[in-house]
């Protein structure tokens, strides 16, 4: 940008290729499908974008590489998990690229940004983790599908198995952010409705890792049970600090699936024995569904898949479903919506069926860290469904 | 909070306290001593805790991955020195900020091109993993207790180094008035690239004895820098004894914030910041 | 940037060549352009004026403040209150608001910083803005970490900001304005003070000026300039988050200014369309062969940027300054 | 004679435990110039630190035009009148002489930094400022450097330099720390002229070591030693003082 012929040149560049851009939908039926794919890939959580990223494309390579019968092609943006760039990306993808179809995305400040074009352009977009409530809540939207779960789902199931427990005085901690808040009002709910007192709940600045503190609270209060929500490093930290204070052998430790999944590897899996999560999928959920699915995906890509590359895998599942109904015709929406709605998605996490407010409803198991694992000891909840309070849709 | 509770916060506090004075030593060095506004701080303790995982990964023995770390980080240090900031000590701060924050872009996609974006954890030493029963429910890592010592022999080495030494004081007199050190003989250029090496070694040393306690994941650096610098502010810019009351200070601010006042937590070691500042702008103790 | 540069308020033939055909060219582009260059070229000439603000405090006055997106953030989030769920507020009563707003919290955050100096001005500064920054990430009634939408963006006298042209062109109205008000403050008594205090504030004070009432002065003023700029992005982009106000979009702005060149308001000008169109050009660079460049944007920007510190000590405006000997 | 211009009365001023200058008292009349003298660490800059509200006074009453002026802070009493020039050169070096000259000369009748209308209005343009730095350019004999950036001048340009500012802002009360230090003889022979020049319709206090100069310049003169006058009187009654032999001049000349 050194000189001005420079920044004329490229400003002039920019312009051209605007122009050759503009494409005519109406050639829609034989020209490729345009799919775009909005993950973190750079930044905290850059694992879980390219496990959905993962995810999503062997789905649709399984079925042929076709979606609809049509060829597809792919647009990619990092959205750095960065919460002031979300409407931005979203727009490189649906008004420069004009894809058909948004995936994404991870952090749900940036799905607050996608969610504003979504609900603009209305693009169709598949939601493959961001758990924010209002996407499929007061801010619902026709041409809006999740695949993952509302942030309140993982720990709506929790309340029940710990009274069932014996567990009556819990203590609740958590980030003070958007999703630790919208978990612990879901567990709140579930908790007090099976008999549960929640006797403090503890809240540290997001992302503040220093745990210590508050784990002494926890020790000098004895509650029957710890409930939590964390998720990547500072869940790791968090089981090895409440490991380290001793509380793990005095005090059990729940919490929702993300506090354990993805992270047991050889060095904190010692701490983590015992820990009892919700979630809907563990990697040792014994179906054939399940095998299958992780079998191919290790041939694939050569590691073990996790709760985020099953979403990303649903989420291919559920465009082919819809585009198939529609064979490929993506702006016929009524009825490609209608096919979504009442898709039933065989995943490896078993079958789940779509909620009026375009959230999945699906089984929540009580896993148990054993070894490396999440072991499945049960179902915790049958075809929960967020309540999707505030939503106008069907 | 009864009174053994309240002893137990205090051992947190201290404990935090002297976690920050080592994440903050190595700015105290480049920053504080030598006046570089070095945003690429964090980086260098992430690099010192990815160093731990792979290094304990490939020789399971944490004592001989930070010994390695630590030449690894000494060398690192000495090249970025010859080759970028060796021209910078007579630039404006704005420029040493733009420099080292396209640093920061740079060594977070070394990072994730050398060890990918996944999340790892760094195993205590053995002989270290054991815990002191303090009451029926609780009791205290002896990895934290080891923590514990090494930040104070850490804190203590550094003051005598920097006020006590021959060394030091040449430290100080190249900091002070690095023209007026030359005349008097001192080798500055030898001497620069010494501290400054010296300041990123103890970044990623930081970061590799504290990589057991934290886990080691992409953007650990960033979390870390802001905090770094007000530690150092508070202290009062280029003293040991500052950056470590200061980091004491902050221990405490942040620990009982976060159990007395939970809803003004994250905003407590920023007003304390600005109070500090306001009453006494160069810090606690200016030099 | 090295030894501090004196005439502030002339400017190189080259460069005021450059802006003519610069604005020209912004003129004709929304003819030209799609919708989404519409939108990218419009933020921008926000993040331009953005610079611009902080370079009245950082290279006209030698204020390096590292915490200046909270005015630009608060502005967002008074739109963001301001705007009815179903309807769009009137930008002709918001923007003043939302404007005003930031100038208020700059007085105040002013009135206690400008009283220290040099790196501790920019520590204090931070601080004060990450306050800011978790009042309004903590505070549910306040957005919380999620932020708040504008529902639908603001309109009046016709102009409704839905239409991405007419944004684009009250924009550039606003860039336009910002600039000249700018460029004229250099020629103004009020600047040429400013100016003396970068220079040797002692003297200026023994002089008969009170530096203080100068300084924040000119720091409420650029907290008002931040404050237009954050009101226009979110009036934009319709979605407001703490972000905004994060000590990454103030580390953000710094880096325009000082890569641009700094002092004379059209640095910070090329410095943030230099920064943005850099940015998107390594992002979208393609993928050669099975290496992704445009994955690795981070290391190209970084490279970028540090070449520049190194080679161009002025920023961009440096290399466009012809060598000047020094008694010119 | 009439009311002092500027009046000091027992000014002090403690550094921690050394007492710099010690309850030192003196006034300045117009059409008057007294020197101050002393050997080195007498407290004599720090004496027109404390007068010029540089730094604040331990102890001690200032009044300015018949006006207390204790504890002002030191842009007031410069608008007030009480203009300085410094011992080491303070100006600004990237500037070209002109620009200097304009920026003093625009102090006087500055507007409010918050009042818009010095935002807009062009500084270059306002008659009266034009005028008074034109004056001060042409009492110091800068007209030849009027364009030159500061930083490249010769010392001695620069001294004079340091002296044309104070003289735009056209100040009632002079105070000159040492304006002749470093200069050349030819330099300092117009340095005294232009000195002697203004004795006219302003009141000068003048700390210099230059005793041919003192004693051609001053009507009174006060020694200082070790922070406190030790004697003040009129050059002739000053030279012949036997306590100011003993402190400054060495043995007695017979």
């Amino acid at each position: 940008m050194a000189n001005r012929r420079q920044l004329l040149t490229s400003t002039a560049a920019i312009a051209g290729a605007a122009c050759s851009g503009v494409w005519f939908p109406a050639l829609a039926q034989n020209s490729k499908l345009r799919i775009g794919l909005m993950l973190p890939y750079t930044g905290t959580f850059t694992q879980l974008g390219v496990a959905i990223d993962n995810g999503f494309r062997m789905a649709l390579q399984e079925a042929g590489g076709k979606v609809g019968g049509r060829e597809v092609e792919f647009f990619k943006v990092d959205d750095e998990s960065e919460p002031s760039k979300g409407v931005e990306n979203a727009n490189k993808l649906v008004q420069r690229d004009k894809v058909d179809v948004l995936i994404g995305t991870v952090h749900s400040g940036v799905q607050m940004g996608i969610h504003k074009v979504a609900r603009e352009t209305g693009v169709l977009n598949i939601i493959p983790n961001a758990g924010m409530h209002a996407a499929t809540r007061a801010l619902c939207a026709p041409n809006v599908f999740r695949t993952s779960f509302t942030n309140g789902q993982p720990t709506q199931a929790l309340g029940k198995v710990m009274v069932e427990k014996g567990h009556k005085k819990a203590v609740w901690i958590t980030w003070k952010y958007a999703a630790g808040d919208e978990a612990g009002e879901s567990f709140k709910e579930s908790y007090v409705a099976a008999g549960g007192t929640i006797v403090k709940e503890l809240g540290l600045p997001f992302p503040n890792v220093e745990f210590q503190a508050l784990l002494t609270e926890i020790a000098s209060i004895k509650p029957d049970a710890v409930a939590c929500f964390f998720s990547g490093g500072g869940a790791a930290k968090f089981i090895r600090d409440y490991a380290a204070a001793g509380l793990k052998g005095k005090i059990p430790l729940y919490g929702s699936g993300f506090l354990t999944e993805g992270l047991l590897d050889d060095e904190l899996a010692p701490s983590a024995q015992g820990i009892m999560t919700t979630l809907h999928y563990s990697a040792s959920l014994a179906t054939k569904r399940n095998d299958a699915f992780r079998l191919a995906y290790a041939k694939t890509y050569k590691m073990q898949p996790d709760v985020f590359a099953v979403q990303g895998y649903d989420a291919g599942l559920l465009l082919l479903q819809g585009a198939k109904a529609v064979n490929g015709d993506l702006s016929n929406k009524k009825a490609l919506y209608a096919a979504m709605e009442s898709a039933v998605i065989d995943s490896p996490r078993g079958k789940w069926t779509m909620s009026k407010a375009h959230n999945p409803v699906q089984d929540m198991y009580l896993r148990v860290v054993e070894g490396k694992e999440n072991k499945v000891l049960g179902v915790a909840a049958k075809a929960l469904s967020d309540s999707g309070v505030g939503c106008k849709l069907g | 909070m009864d009174l053994a509770n309240f002893f137990i916060q205090l051992l947190n506090s201290v404990q935090y306290g002297l976690l920050l004075f080592l994440l903050a030593a190595g700015l105290t060095l480049i920053f504080g001593i030598m006046g570089v506004v070095n945003l690429a701080h964090g980086s260098f303790y992430m690099l010192g805790a990815y160093m731990a995982y792979a290094l304990t990964g490939a020789w399971d023995n944490l004592a001989l991955a930070i010994l390695a770390g630590t030449l690894i980080s000494i060398s690192l240090g000495w090249l970025l020195e010859k080759l970028l900031f060796r021209h910078f000590y007579h630039r404006s701060h704005l420029d040493q900020v733009l420099l080292t924050f396209g640093l920061i872009y740079i060594f977070e996609e070394l990072r994730s091109m050398l060890w990918g974006d996944d999340v790892h954890s760094v195993g205590v030493p053995a002989v270290l993993d054991w815990s002191i029963q303090l009451t029926d429910t609780l009791s205290y890592p002896a990895y934290r207790l080891f923590m514990l010592a090494i930040c104070t022999a850490l804190a203590l080495g550094l003051w005598l180094l920097i006020s006590k030494t021959k060394l030091g004081m040449r430290i100080r007199a190249g900091a002070f008035n690095s023209d007026m050190a030359q005349t008097l003989g001192i080798n500055i250029v030898r001497l620069h690239s010494l501290v400054f090496a010296m300041g990123v070694a103890l970044a990623a040393l930081a970061g590799m004895l504290i990589a057991p306690l934290s886990s080691v994941y992409p953007h650990m650096g960033s979390q870390v820098l802001i905090m770094c610098f007000v530690v150092v502010v508070i202290g009062g810019i280029g003293s040991v004894r500052g950056a470590l009351t200061a980091a004491l200070l902050v221990g405490l601010v942040d620990t009982f914030g976060k159990v007395l006042l939970p809803q003004f937590a994250s905003m407590l070691v920023y007003v304390l910041m600005a109070l500090v500042l306001l009453y006494k702008p160069e810090g606690l103790f200016k030099q | 940037m090295s030894a501090p540069q004196g005439h502030l308020e002339t400017l190189p033939r080259s460069v005021q060549v450059l802006l003519g055909l610069g604005l020209i060219a912004l003129l004709a582009f929304p003819l030209a352009g799609q919708d989404f260059y519409t939108q990218m070229v419009t933020r921008m000439m926000i993040l331009a004026i953005f610079a611009m603000s902080l370079d009245l405090l950082q290279g006209i006055t030698g204020l390096v403040s590292l915490g200046h997106a909270a005015f630009f953030g608060v502005a967002g989030y008074v739109l963001a209150f301001l705007s009815p769920a179903d309807a769009g507020a009137s930008w002709l009563t918001s923007l003043p608001l939302a404007v005003l707003a930031s100038a208020l919290l700059a007085l105040v955050i002013g009135f206690f910083v400008v009283r220290t100096q040099g790196i501790y001005f920019i520590m204090v500064t931070m601080a004060f803005a990450q306050m800011v920054y978790f009042l309004f990430f903590d505070n549910k009634a306040l957005g919380g970490s999620d932020g708040l939408y504008v529902n639908v963006r603001p309109a009046a006298l016709g102009l409704d900001f839905e239409n991405k042209q007419v944004l684009y062109f009250f924009t550039l109205a606003c860039l336009v304005l910002t600039y000249a008000f700018l460029r004229r403050l250099l020629w103004s008594p009020f600047g040429r003070t400013l100016n003396g205090i970068r220079l040797n504030e002692h003297r200026t004070q023994a002089l008969g000026y009170a530096s203080f009432s100068y300084k924040l002065t000119a720091f409420t003023l650029a907290g008002a300039l931040a404050g237009l700029a954050g009101y226009l992005w979110a009036a934009q982009s319709g979605y407001v988050n703490p972000e905004l106000m994060g000590f990454h979009m103030s580390a953000h702005a710094i880096m325009m200014v000082i890569l641009g060149g700094m002092g004379n308001v059209a640095g910070a000008l090329i410095g943030a369309f230099g920064f943005e169109l850099f940015l998107h050009f390594f992002k979208d660079l393609p993928k050669v062969g099975e290496f992704d460049l445009g994955k690795h944007w981070q290391l190209w920007m970084g490279s970028l940027i540090v070449l520049v510190v190194v080679v161009a000590p002025q920023g961009l405006m440096g290399m466009l300054r012809p060598r000047r000997s020094q008694d010119d | 004679m009439t009311e002092p211009l500027l009046k000091a009365s027992s000014l002090s001023k403690r550094f921690g435990g050394l007492l710099a200058v010690n309850g030192v008292s003196l006034s300045l009349f117009k059409d008057q110039l007294h020197a101050v003298i002393g050997p080195n660490g007498a407290g004599k800059t720090t004496l027109t630190h404390l007068l010029s509200g540089d730094i604040p006074a331990t102890s001690g009453e200032l009044w300015l035009k018949g006006q207390a002026v204790t504890g002002w802070p030191h842009h007031r009493l410069s608008l007030h009148g009480l203009g300085r020039s410094y011992q080491k050169t303070n100006v600004f070096l990237p500037l070209t002489v002109w620009e200097n000259l304009m920026l003093a000369a625009q102090a006087k009748d500055a507007l409010v930094p918050y009042n818009p209308l010095s935002w807009f209005s062009r500084a270059d343009r306002n008659l009266n400022v034009l005028e008074r730095a034109e004056r001060a350019l042409e009492l110091s004999g800068l007209v030849a450097s009027k364009s030159k950036t500061a930083a490249i001048l010769s010392h001695g340009i620069q001294r004079q330099l340091e002296i044309a500012m104070v003289l735009a802002t056209v100040p009632d009360v002079l105070l000159l720390d040492e304006p002749l230090a470093g200069m050349g003889a030819a330099e300092a022979e117009t340095m005294v002229a232009l000195l002697k020049a203004l004795k006219k319709d302003h009141a000068m206090l003048l700390v210099e070591h230059d005793m041919d100069a003192v004693f051609a310049l001053a009507d009174v003169l006060t020694v200082m030693v070790n922070g406190t006058v030790i004697a003040s009187g009129t050059p002739e009654e000053i030279r012949s003082d036997a306590k100011v032999q003993a402190a400054y001049l060495g043995e007695a000349t017979p």
